[in-house]
């Protein structure tokens, strides 16, 4: 696809504005992960992995760290101080319970009323995995979704209704493309951000549901999110 | 992800007094109290909300209090409305004995297994739970009862707080605890299930000092702690 | 009540030799405490706590040991090598989850079909109390019931049905009191043994329920259990 | 409580070889295995089973294996009939996607916290529980759903295994276990809610050598502990 849009980096630097200091965080895997990567070093973030840590710390060096220390990706990690150890029902406490302060997750598919489709596709004959996606989306204080806004071929990802199987209903409480950031509200989607040059009919057009916009829609400039 | 070398913006979960420790608790409130008999009780977190002056409480507790400390002060003042416990009566719980009698006080009684998992659904997000415990009995009366693999269960409701009070050993700046002994009972889950956890510590040590492995609460689950050495 | 009978140590004493080497118990308040005194040192017993105790040892020197370090009955006690302290939603978990291998419990009453009553009386304003009983009753592997045949006033404790609120239904598998060990069967109660000198209608008196007698009725010396 | 002199009939939960840690398990036989990803399998212990033969097995595991090893090796040589898992489908899974596409394994999807948490009602003496995770989903088809404080739940299930295959890092003679880092995971859950529980540990300790605060799964919840010093 042509056009103005945000880097990955962007989009991600956009994500970590919004999770504040002292949160404690989980972040899907796949896209979400680049978020740790950006977020300010003034900030004490403490970062949960379904598996059983609190104070994920980022990836070992080459060659050290322990091989079972690894996060919901199955990626090496360290723990830093102050993190803690613990079992598999403990954690999902935490994620189901409340507990997590913000997660950020990807998605196939988000409806206009903050419905989620990450876990299956349409596709036939492939078996399906669901891993921890529905307890976390279920249960966070805010669940933040890190997408592009449209598939490969083009198909708008954020709709009307869901045609994917759904993970969770009305959980999503904002998404962020590479095109814009959008607030789940009662009244439906609300533009917040749009990259610079995107005009308004634009995005509409590559967006499955109605768009409102803010009084106020900032600009999101590429390279300088 | 350092703390910063102001010392701003870093999760500080440490108050420096009791006051400061049960602010803002309000009248009406559903507060947890840990403690078992005498072993575990935040006595004077209770007692710093004694003088706080919260009123109309209710209280979770497994014991009702006895003498005229903790809980027995807080029924004596006429502080409770309710009491949701398991085991309320004992050697010099007069104070629960005399509001009972006299109707002042609405109890709740629940066994004491099904009081600790009620707590922990809530902290762990769940709807509810079937449980044989108490099924055949009494304390089953109003309750849905269910058979599941040839048993009589009754369905048991998730018990969220407004405000826990426990005791901890030993707690960092993120709020991570370990406890002492069979102290530790009603806190870890306590902790899970409530809006705002307060805790009272023995000892603060340094973020990075509590061994990984061993930390029975992470910080995650509590809100603030206060160092009240002597107890 | 005159005739011969069994002493409280002796009751205790029968109580333990059902309690086999390696076994993980859980020891009523009050009356059933004793076992724990006359349990043979050639046995390794492991005492659960409701309060989160596995390996509770016997209580400390006077003047020592840790003041929190309590059990069910809110007596100082110890820890034995090997043990450990949990919470007390785990604690509960190892009783109702089918963990502890035998418990032994104290009783108002307990009826033929194995119906236990131990948590409440019949007595108004008296304000009720039930801690553990509940938990325990339906999930130990073995419940014991230790206690006295008949009420102070001599009205038999074993019934054909139980006239005080029920702890737990149909989940006693033997009784032991002064006069006799008492095994609760899908045809009833079957008498095991008897202490010496009593005969079989003078038991039945004072029994709320019909007795059937085993075929080799053991007879119980006082002194020599 | 002292063990006798001549160290008979003292509580010791150790075995001495893999063999007589699997001896026994029955054909049809539900297995847990812990682990996620390649964090805490108990890879010699799942060798094992295969090594004496029994089949027709229902799994329940967090991933479905990858490579040729383990729970992989186990779908190979088709000695598992049905496999109870959150995220079977991972790079190398593909034992798993062979025999799934082949209809010749049965597969029951369980959300990941659901999978934990039906285990725990298991070891917990639990009838079930209401979640609201996957309420909304397929997941949820042909299962009762009840809305409590609004939010749609799903009834679960307690999930009873007749043996749970787990590893740890140190044991004692009485099965107290504690864990390595993130290997922990599912272990301390399997090890409640199996008939039959078998550990690989990397290291025995003495009775006593553990502390008792950081114990993190009590011996009661253990059957057969063998040492594999490499793992």
């Amino acid at each position: 696809m042509s056009g103005p849009r945000l880097s990955l980096t962007d989009m991600a630097r956009r994500v970590s504005r919004d999770i504040p200091s002292g949160a404690y965080v989980n972040l899907g895997i796949g896209m979400p992960t680049l978020v740790g990567d950006v977020v300010s070093p003034e900030k004490e973030i403490v970062y949960h992995s379904e598996n059983g840590i609190l104070g994920m710390g980022p990836a070992p060096a080459p060659g050290e760290g322990d091989p079972e220390l690894i996060n919901a990706g199955k990626q090496p990690v360290t723990l830093v101080p102050g993190g803690s150890f613990f079992h598999h029902t403990d954690s999902f406490m935490m994620m189901r319970g409340g507990h997590i302060d913000v997660t950020v997750l990807g998605a196939f598919q988000v409806s206009e009323k903050g419905d989620l489709a990450n876990w299956a596709t349409d596709e036939v004959g492939h078996p399906p995995a669901v891993g921890g996606a529905m307890d976390l989306a279920v249960g966070a204080k805010r669940v933040l979704v890190l997408m592009t806004h449209t598939t490969k071929a083009g198909a708008p990802k954020i709709l009307s209704s869901c045609t994917f199987p759904l993970t969770a209903a009305a959980v999503v409480d904002r998404i962020y493309t590479e095109l814009a950031v959008l607030d789940v509200t009662r009244d439906g989607l609300v533009v917040r951000e749009m990259v610079a040059g995107l005009d308004r009919e634009e995005l509409q057009a590559r967006t499955g549901a109605r768009l409102a916009f803010a009084d106020d829609v900032l600009v999101l400039e590429p390279g300088a999110v | 992800m350092p703390a910063r070398a102001d010392g701003e913006h870093v999760i500080d979960k440490r108050v420096g007094s009791l006051v400061d420790a049960v602010a803002d608790i309000r009248d009406g409130a559903t507060v947890f109290v840990g403690g078992f008999g005498n072993s575990g009780i935040p006595v004077e977190l209770v007692h710093a909300v004694l003088d706080q002056g919260a009123r109309d409480l209710t209280l979770v507790t497994n014991n009702a209090g006895s003498g005229e400390t903790d809980v027995a002060a807080l029924l004596r003042e006429r502080r409770v409305r309710k009491i949701i416990c398991s085991y309320p009566r004992s050697s010099g719980s007069i104070w629960f004995e005399e509001r009972y009698r006299a109707g002042e006080l609405e109890l709740e009684l629940v066994p004491q297994g099904t009081l600790s998992e009620r707590m922990r659904a809530a902290g762990a997000g769940l709807g509810g739970f079937f449980t044989p415990a108490g099924a055949d009995s009494l304390l089953a009366e109003g309750k849905e009862v269910r058979i599941i693999n040839g048993r009589r269960h009754v369905f048991e409701e998730p018990l969220h707080g407004d405000v826990a009070l426990i005791k901890a050993r030993k707690a960092d700046r993120w709020g991570n605890l370990v406890y002492s002994t069979a102290a530790r009972n009603f806190g870890p889950t306590m902790a899970t299930a409530a809006t705002l956890t307060v805790v009272q510590v023995r000892e603060f040590v340094e973020l990075g000092d509590l061994d990984p492995e061993c930390i029975v609460t992470p910080g995650i689950f509590v809100d603030r702690v206060v160092q009240v050495e002597a107890s």
